[in-house]
């Protein structure tokens, strides 16, 4: 159990590193990838949880359907998690680009428009 | 059964095609196509609404049914409170793109797809009954959603406004997938019925449930705009295109309310049952902070389209509150008010719009006066404006009263008196604004140096503005009438607190999910009385009425101007200064918000 | 195992750690492009080849791609904006109806005080 | 707000979420039994019911295959999105920077380094479409190989120019091959509904007997991943696509 433990902790960390990293951003393209290391959270808990220790992968090409497999829906969730990153990402740096057009700048602190 | 899968399934299908062939067609064609996808829809989610009177309708994706009481595949579980806000969700689509009939003149069919892509995954947020699948049409509406606000990424500030609507739905959608995580993690199931019965046979203990609980939710509460999530979605609004915002502030926000109610009534019921005043209180908290920071900030707005955003927020929490009595009429009024809310909004976004397309500008000083031109669209900017105050006919008024009623048989009176506060505070502002452009009266200037934002506008439309198109105006009028007549029927009223006896029923829902057993018929439903509820429109008008003038004619006050107005700053101020534009500012709302609410939670808890 | 797994853990916690403090977009897109790749070591080692193979090219390669791109894009921007601001230009569009909310843009690298200094709420505002 | 302000609710924040973290992990993971049935049922299935060895392709395109419907659009929606922010509409071709036309020229790189990348361009094609077809049997499908697809053309941009990227890599077609992938997806679920079925069923011939599992066992599963690896092929180059042009756009470069 302690890979578990020891996963659920980097996931804390990811997620409250991340959000710093976005809190204190003063580029939004370094924005963005805080982004990524925000859903790596969610990658490496949702890992641990579908990990069975002394489970192989669930691909039963050349081992029997009896062993101990680990779990193959979370692998199946993290599939669409990792797509849904690689899109959002591409959105928010479209947007930056188009920003950056705009006002010149990638400090976020910069360009406000919706104050108060 | 060939209903369930097509209000998810036509518009994405249709959605594809257009952008296949929608280069090739003129734009008429797509216009109409875009229009019969919705209507379509909007026809499908009745006749689920209608088939879901008796039984939710369970309808398991690729047949595959629970084996030995275990659900292998994805299920929808249609009642009729889901297929009802489809059904909203659907006719506002519509609504929508009869709006953007004049919009647009150069887009190409990418529009109309983002929109119907926008509709199946609001759509499948209503009727999904498992949690990652929830999840997925929650991304798909929030990435749609995304594109479509910062649609014209020719002007800043669609893209700012675009740019904090992401990171914020993002951040929020990652902590709902760590919820769903947690709670895989300590039963391996993501139906929300296998979920539900497994947390309640065996509950890990601890806070884990609770914990998971508040992960799940705040994703939709970053959607749902509660305090202190909320700063994301005026900068949204403001900027998104009219027919965009119509759907944003009609339902979307609306859907992640809903999602968190769902999720509430049908996987955490039973194991945080012992403690659901805590639960309660929560939601309640939520309600009274959204009402009170979102109806101030909308008054002291000078952006009609904020304005109207704010205001949103501030119903937004009016809803919340009666999800917090967590019970059956509380809910079920909640639905009669968000049904009454959503129309009522979306209308006024349409004469946002109407005036951005006459005027190309929707800013309460510079359209001084200029409306007079339109007196049709001041008539119905002024009968949203009682719509937001709760007056009879319109379906607010019906659900206010039902809250109100409930709450007090909860013993919790003062609900009903935030309620009132959030329909003052922002009718007010739209009788300010209403009065100050259609009627030329009050400053020309604004009285206070400190204003609020004006954000540059362009217009969305090119050609001639003499006229108000009829496909602009009648969608307008038609939304505000529906907001009227929608309720006068008891059988409407009746209908949504059936439905919502059923979605509270979270037993009877799992054992019907996992095992087909029929549900248990519905009680008898109480129908709060309404007449005796009607000093409190008439008070909310009055008072909405005299704040309105007293910003319009702040001179009339005398003597008392400057102390009253001195006061009202200094009340205003600091949450005008919380509101910096900044994203990091939100984000760090953000954390704060989950930590504080995950702490009310482990403490309550441990009593 | 059990070693191996902690390890990959704690390569990744300083990785993604590492991704946050770098403040330059340019170096940061290695540490992330490494982070990922580490990422898709994690899926490997817990068994999860499906996953890690997505995540090898997607979050070591597609993703810092897209990035590097978008930074090439504003660079080049940024250079096109100091030239046009050696000469002066031409206003890209009207604000003007909008007077007082012009200076909301704040001009890149030019050093103003915080916008949000504002007028402490307890001192009148007509007087001003 | 002034920054120490913000830092201070960020951290305060922090401190309690990371609490909830802490709670909530000393209650995890639950009890073996409970969790793991679902992972049993479907390992103990796929192979025998679904005629296809990679569990997690069962999961992804049958058992749960109404998910990665809605993932598919997330895609495809992301990539219009994207689209529409950097309004790649209609460039013509010239308009680069002649500087930018190819990384390989620009840097001076020998004639033998870009023959060697061009040469390249075959195996990624190549393993690209080995890992999609392949995606019920061994690691990878129609997401993995997508991508890896997706940088052949990048490939032929450093070896070549920009001009040639966008030669095979027409916008207009290939916005067409996207939508169509993601299209198909939803018609073969559709074709479920004609039979009698529910959306997404599996009603595509599985394979013979008990133990026949090759390339096209498993019903609609291999048809549907191959409509995946489309999309996500076009998909991603569109992305890459955009981002480049965006990149190489002369009006913009200032030169």
């Amino acid at each position: 159990m302690i890979y578990f433990y020891a996963a659920m902790a980097v996931a804390a960390w990811l997620f409250l590193v991340g959000v710093y990293g976005i809190v204190t951003s003063r580029n939004l393209i370094h924005l963005c990838l805080c982004l990524v290391v925000v859903q790596a959270s969610t990658y490496v808990l949702l890992t641990a949880v579908g990990y069975r220790p002394g489970g192989i992968a669930p691909i039963f090409a050349d081992v029997k359907q009896t062993d101990k497999a680990v779990d193959p829906v979370i692998q199946a969730l993290m599939l669409t998690d990792i797509v849904v990153e690689a899109t959002v990402v591409a959105l928010l740096l479209a947007l930056t680009v188009q920003i950056k057009k705009k006002t010149g700048t990638l400090n976020p602190d910069k360009v406000n428009l919706m104050r108060g | 059964m060939w209903f369930p899968p097509l209000p998810v399934v036509i518009p994405l299908i249709v959605a594809a095609s257009l952008v296949a062939i929608g280069a090739y067609l003129p734009r008429r064609v797509l216009d109409l196509v875009a229009c019969a996808t919705a209507a379509s829809v909007f026809a499908i989610c009745c006749h689920l609404v209608a088939a879901s009177a008796d039984q939710p309708i369970v309808y398991w994706f690729g047949g595959w049914r629970p084996e030995h009481r275990f659900a292998l595949g994805i299920c929808f579980v249609i009642d009729q409170a889901g297929a009802g806000l489809a059904a909203l969700v659907s006719l506002l689509v519509l609504a929508a793109f009869l709006f953007s009939w004049q919009y647009f003149e150069s887009v190409k069919s990418l529009y109309h797809a983002l929109m119907l892509v926008f509709l199946a995954g609001m759509c499948g947020m209503c009727l999904t009954g498992d949690l990652f699948n929830l999840f997925v049409w929650f991304e798909l509406m929030s990435a749609s959603g995304v594109a479509l606000c910062g649609y014209k990424s020719e002007e800043f500030g669609p893209l700012q406004g675009a740019l904090n609507f992401a990171i914020l739905n993002t951040l929020g959608a990652y902590l709902s997938l760590t919820g769903v995580a947690i709670v895989y993690a300590s039963v391996g199931a993501l139906n929300f019925a296998q979920a539900s019965a497994s947390l309640a046979a065996h509950d890990p203990g601890g806070w884990l449930v609770p914990i998971a609980f508040l992960f799940v939710i705040s994703g939709f509460l970053v959607k749902a705009a509660a305090f202190p999530f909320h700063f994301w979605l005026a900068d949204a609004h403001a900027v998104a295109p009219t027919p965009v915002c119509i759907l944003f502030s009609g339902v979307m926000v609306e859907l992640g309310l809903y999602a968190a109610a769902r999720v509430y009534w049908s996987v955490f019921a039973i194991p945080l049952a012992a403690h659901s005043s805590v639960t309660g209180a929560l939601f309640l908290t939520i309600g009274t902070l959204t009402v009170i920071v979102g109806g101030i900030e909308c008054f002291s707005q000078r952006h009609l389209k904020r304005l109207l955003a704010f205001s949103t927020i501030s119903h937004t929490g009016v809803m919340f509150l009666g999800v917090g009595l967590l019970s059956a009429d509380g809910l079920g009024g909640t639905a009669i008010y968000l049904l009454g809310h959503g129309l009522v909004k979306g209308g006024l976004f349409i004469c946002a719009g109407i005036l951005l397309h006459r005027f190309r500008s929707v800013d309460e000083f510079e359209l001084h006066g200029k409306g007079r031109e339109l007196p049709w669209t001041g008539l119905l900017l002024l009968l949203g404006a009682l719509g937001l105050a709760g007056m009879p006919p319109f379906a607010t008024f019906f659900g206010e009263g039902q809250l109100a009623d409930s709450a007090r048989r909860h013993g919790l009176g003062w609900v009903s008196g935030v309620m009132m506060l959030s329909g003052i505070l922002t009718s007010a502002a739209v009788l300010r604004i209403g009065g100050r452009i259609f009627l030329g009266w009050g400053l020309r200037r604004p009285f206070d140096s400190d204003e609020a934002p004006a954000i540059p506008m362009e217009s969305e439309t090119h050609g001639g503005h003499r006229n108000t198109p009829g496909t602009m105006w009648l969608p307008a009028l038609a939304l505000i009438a529906g907001a009227m007549a929608v309720a006068l029927a008891p059988s409407v009223r009746i209908a949504a607190l059936r439905a919502a006896h059923r979605m509270e029923d979270t037993r009877g829902v799992t054992d019907h999910v996992l095992l087909g057993t029929p549900m248990a018929a519905v009680p008898e439903v109480h129908i709060a009385p309404a007449l005796g509820e009607l000093w409190k429109p008439a008070v909310n008008v009055a008072c909405a009425a005299l704040l309105a003038l007293a910003a319009l004619f702040p001179r009339a006050l005398g003597r008392a101007r400057r102390a009253v107005v001195h006061a009202i700053e200094r009340a205003i101020h600091p949450l005008r200064a919380m509101h910096t534009g900044r994203v990091g500012d939100y984000v760090a709302w953000f954390i704060l918000g989950v930590g504080v609410y995950g702490a009310m939670l482990v403490f309550g808890y441990r009593r | 195992m059990i070693g191996m797994q902690l390890a990959i853990l704690a390569i990744v916690a300083a990785a993604g750690g590492a991704v946050v403090f770098t403040r330059k977009p340019g170096e940061q897109v290695v540490g992330a492009s490494f982070f990922g790749l580490m990422l898709a070591l994690m899926f490997f080692i817990f068994q999860a080849p499906d996953v890690a193979l997505s995540q090898l090219v997607i979050g070591a390669v597609a993703l810092p791609l897209m990035v590097l791109l978008a930074i090439a894009k504003t660079r080049s921007t940024q250079m096109r904006q100091d030239h046009e601001r050696e000469q002066p230009r031409k206003p890209e569009r009207e604000h003007g109806r909008h007077g007082p909310d012009e200076g909301r843009f704040s001009p890149p690298d030019e050093e103003r005080p915080p916008a949000d200094v504002r007028q402490p709420p307890g001192r009148p505002r007509e007087a001003r | 707000m002034r920054h120490p302000g913000r830092m201070g609710i960020f951290f305060t924040g922090a401190a309690a979420v990371a609490a909830l973290y802490a709670l909530s992990a000393i209650r995890l993971p639950g009890p073996e039994d409970v969790r793991g049935e679902y992972m049993r049922i479907i390992n103990g299935e796929c192979v025998t019911f679904r005629h296809v060895t990679d569990a997690v392709t069962a999961v992804n395109f049958d058992f749960r295959g109404f998910d990665t419907l809605g993932e598919e659009f997330i895609l495809f929606v992301s990539v219009m999105g994207t689209l529409v922010l950097l309004r790649q509409t209609d460039a013509k071709p010239g308009a680069w920077a002649p500087d930018a036309l190819s990384p390989g020229r620009a840097v001076g790189a020998s004639d033998a380094l870009r023959v060697w990348i061009l040469a390249m361009t075959g195996p990624t094609v190549l393993f690209g479409i080995y890992t999609v077809i392949h995606g019920q049997l061994t690691p990878g499908g129609g997401f993995q190989g997508g991508v890896i697809l997706a940088t052949a053309p990048l490939l032929l941009y450093l070896a070549e120019s920009f001009d040639v990227f966008r030669r095979i890599t027409s916008h207009r077609y290939l916005e067409i091959v996207e939508a169509v992938g993601a299209g198909a997806y939803g018609v073969i679920g559709l074709l479920a509904l004609f039979r009698g079925r529910e959306f997404m069923a599996n009603i595509f011939h599985l394979g013979k007997g008990g133990n026949d599992i090759n390339l096209f066992s498993g019903g609609t599963i291999p048809v549907i991943n191959a409509a995946v690896g489309i999309e996500v092929t076009a998909g991603f180059v569109l992305l890459l696509y955009a981002f480049l042009q965006e990149m190489l756009e002369r009006k913009e470069a200032g030169s």
